[in-house]
């Protein structure tokens, strides 16, 4: 028997769409114009450039399709927004950044790197379940406050953030709001103006559409330094030759997220409440990481005690299940995910943390799958962990 | 990532579990960094005739303490002490440079044990271990990393 | 009848070809995985990521895959090449950068960006045919330069620069040196290590492959601060996720052109000289810019008097035939081309200009087709030229 | 980028010459900034009757030049002062905004051909025309770069 392949990985990337593929193809071999160019077949590129940044502006609610601006990455956006206002602020004299401790690290090392550059950043901390609370941004507010960046949905643990109280405030103070919606974008409706964002980042291949392809928000009158210079490409703010079908691809992707996206939050986050509720009554000593209200639809972050989490990937992928972890071990720095630690876990709970991000195509049977190929591995993994063995013994003499 | 060995004893680990009446007990890493291996040892005449271990860890600690046990199985303690990290690993095929502490904390388990079997009995030995001084930026794992989760 | 279409702006992008595509293709919706991901659609992607990284290395003569570094864009690994130079060499003192007065605007913006940010630039001028002395590059080097940034080989009249010349020259004072390799690459040999480079950078959409990637290389050894900041991905250097389909369609494409490449500058060099002896020998006052020898063998740029160049474009545009200018008007900024002056055009003669750059799909009667266009429309635009009237005039009244 | 009535007036523009006789001849811009317009003028009792012109310049350029002869042609030469840059742009359906500035070329243009006329003509004007200053840093063409060429 074949074994099944049930991709639980949604938040870290996900497959392009069919129709998103159609879309781009002409843009590889027949349309391959350089979207600058004066002539006919740059013109079409040009054309489907700049419908692919009206798309994106209307679905985002931004005012113009000239605030939307093309990168490379959800990455080269964030790094953009921040390095960009700070840089362009510096000379009257702005040199502090408010940001949380989980954010994502393309937020988090840019910000750590403009610390070693001489700004001043403040990390606000979270609540147990991940949530920053506005009262806090209010008060890291100096005079010197360039922008403050709190991402709109956590990648690991799905928090939603108050993000239209925290606009308010940011306004009122008159400072920058730049929120990373790479999480968010396709899967929760996002209105920049109703929200009062200054700039917002999205990517691409987090709502099916291609990799290498991402964008920034940048409201009219906000001014940023470049991050790319170079030629006068995304009128002058960001040089490189255009991915026009790269570009092409995200504009469907979002297009298509937000005109199913009832249906599809509704399927997502009904899978994800089953797979948690069973395995939380199947599975003992299983806890759940982020928030019950206010949670990405499709997201669902668990520990299980006395079990590491690479290991438990390495089995998961036996049987054909993708998933991620915010185990040290599999992320490739020392130290387990600084968003489980900020919200409170031990190291050796937060080791044994397993994500499961939902999609488009799981069904109900993957769900079930899924616990029962679970509760066998745990139970496999906790049967040869010195920390079970230690906790048995303990629950004995007591 | 993983060698084909390093999969084979990670999914089919060999000697897992306790030894009830093990003559040398040993137990390195901490929860901290994510690996704890505790490993049983029964000796007799000097020679290891039953090793088994536990371990809590990615699947590299997973596979190296199988491989570990494995090896010094038979052994004389003083050929089980000449078993390197290195020793382990190339049994292994190798591992990935982010997990070449793996190999050394199960040499380090295995060293723990001896430790505990010679001070039950009151022998004598050159070096004593101090058990493993936790996170193991020493051993490699620091600046070495190379399959990461950056999504 | 339907109207040709010729393309002759190889040098602006080419299409990507069909066997490259289909390198890609599996990478867009079935080998969607994250690159960076444990399980094993994930670890497909990175099998994929890092053989493309081995074929590049292979193809640019560098000691080990793990010196190359892939980017969104040849700009991306421009910027990066310099700015990560610079503020890693700050600390130490490091302040001065030498580069060239035609380098692209990703050399160029960058280093103007970084003289306002307090370091030392020199622009070296150029000759008459745009050639860099290496004589000139040894006497600008200071003690505390830090980079010299000299392109392979130019966009717009195709100069090759005495490149191993200046390499040896920046070994021996122990300066970095940057190469931007983006028109070279695939069409001239590069091999790092006999050139002595430190960094080069490429981009896949000049030789056949996709948009929105390109490359760095790094010589191991060589200290870059980040320009991207964020995840783990290419080994903590580049964040973002990996734009695996791009990655694998730049490899295949690279490989592809050096296969091919004797078979290829033979081509389109024969079809450049006749492009270039027909119009110099049928139309008056046109003159050669750059040089004849040590020149990309598909570029031809020629300086139309009396005429100006988006004119120019726009008329060969009706006749089916793109081509690009140095015109001001077609390039957005006010002066005409950086290049074309410093080589000492007039700005007159620098707006009459028109790149050809030839390549596969080209062929001789596309050559026989394009001069009778040309001299159609030349001798048009000159009768309704107040230059041309004026120039006539003179004449007369000698 | 250009309106079709754009690409018209520069495929088939109207009134492309000289007039041998003209009674007023003016000529603006320079070739450092790519675009010079000429404009003959022939005025009969204060009235256009003929217009021409020569231009070295890009497709809107040649557009604006050919456009604002039609305006002109058949006016007197009050009615010809009214005529804008707005008019011209207007009358070709738009312009791309980093083009702007050729309409202010063809505005001038007009306007030294008519003083020449006056001039000749030892005639009174309000405003002395005193030719384009050079590159149109003023007519919007600086900061306003949407088509770009940054291969
Ligand atoms: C919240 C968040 N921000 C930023 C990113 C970076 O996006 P990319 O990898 O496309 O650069 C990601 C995912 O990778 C993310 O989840
Ligand atoms: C010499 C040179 N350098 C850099 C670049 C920038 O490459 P890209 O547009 O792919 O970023 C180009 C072409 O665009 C180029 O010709």
């Amino acid at each position: 028997m074949e074994k099944p392949v049930i991709y639980l990985d949604h938040a870290a990337t996900t497959y392009v769409k069919p129709e998103v593929f159609e879309a781009m193809k002409p843009y590889f071999i027949e349309q391959y114009g350089n979207a600058s160019s004066l002539y006919d077949v740059g013109r079409a590129s040009r054309k489907a450039v700049e419908e692919a940044r009206a798309a994106i502006a209307r679905c985002i609610g931004a005012a113009e399709p000239g605030e939307i601006y093309f990168t490379g990455s959800g990455t080269e956006a964030d790094n953009w927004a921040i390095k960009g206002a700070v840089y362009a602020a510096r000379k009257k004299g702005g040199k502090h950044i408010i940001t949380s401790a989980i954010e994502h690290p393309a937020v988090m090392e840019t910000c750590k790197f403009l610390k070693k550059e001489g700004f001043d950043v403040t990390f606000l901390p979270v609540d147990s379940e991940g949530f920053v609370n506005p009262e806090d941004v209010e008060k890291a507010i100096r005079p010197d406050t360039v922008i403050v960046s709190i991402m709109y949905a956590n990648n690991e643990i799905g928090t939603i953030q108050p993000i239209k109280a925290i606009g308010e405030i940011t306004r009122k103070h008159g400072v920058l709001f730049h929120c990373d919606a790479v999480q968010a974008a396709g899967t929760i409706p996002i209105d920049v103006r109703d929200l009062g964002m200054d700039l917002l980042s999205i990517s691409s291949h987090k709502f099916y559409g291609p990799k290498g392809v991402g964008a920034l928000y940048i409201r009219k009158g906000v001014r940023l330094e470049n991050l790319i210079h170079g030629g006068h490409q995304e009128r002058g703010k960001r040089a490189g030759t255009e991915n026009v079908a790269g570009i092409v691809g995200m504009a469907k992707a979002l297009e298509l997220a937000i005109a199913n996206m009832e249906q599809y939050t509704d399927k997502i986050s009904k899978l994800r409440d089953k797979a948690r509720d069973l395995i939380l009554s199947r599975i003992p000593y299983v806890r759940l990481n982020g928030p019950v209200e206010n949670r990405l639809p499709g997201n669902l972050n668990l520990s299980f005690q006395f079990i590491e989490g690479e290991s438990l990937l390495l089995l998961l992928d036996m049987k054909g299940i993708k998933a991620s972890s915010g185990s040290a071990c599999s992320s490739g720095s020392l130290d387990p995910s600084h968003v489980l630690m900020a919200i409170g876990l031990t190291h050796e709970i937060a080791h044994g943390s397993l994500r499961l991000s939902f999609g488009e195509h799981n069904t109900e049977a993957d769900v079930d799958y899924l616990v029962d190929a679970l509760e066998e591995i745990v139970a496999r993994l906790r049967s040869m962990s010195p920390l079970y063995e230690d906790f048995v013994k303990a629950n004995k003499q007591t | 990532m993983y060698s084909e060995k390093v999969m084979d004893h990670f999914m089919n680990p060999r000697n897992v579990g306790e030894i009830e009446d093990a003559d040398g007990v040993g137990q390195v890493g901490n929860a901290k960094c994510g690996d704890i291996m505790k490993m049983y040892l029964k000796i007799e005449d000097g020679v290891i005739v039953d090793a088994k271990f536990k371990t809590f860890g990615c699947g590299a600690a997973v596979a190296t303490s199988s491989m570990a046990t494995e090896l010094i199985k038979g052994k004389t303690i003083k050929e089980a002490e000449m078993i390197t990290n290195k020793a382990v690993m190339e049994a292994l095929d190798g591992l990935p440079p982010a997990k070449v502490h793996c190999s050394v904390l199960a040499e380090e388990a295995i060293a723990a044990a001896l430790q505990d079997y010679r001070a039950r009995h009151g022998l004598d030995s050159d070096s004593t271990y101090e058990g493993c001084s936790g996170c193991c930026g020493g051993c490699g794992r620091l600046d070495q990393h190379d399959e990461n989760n950056g999504e």
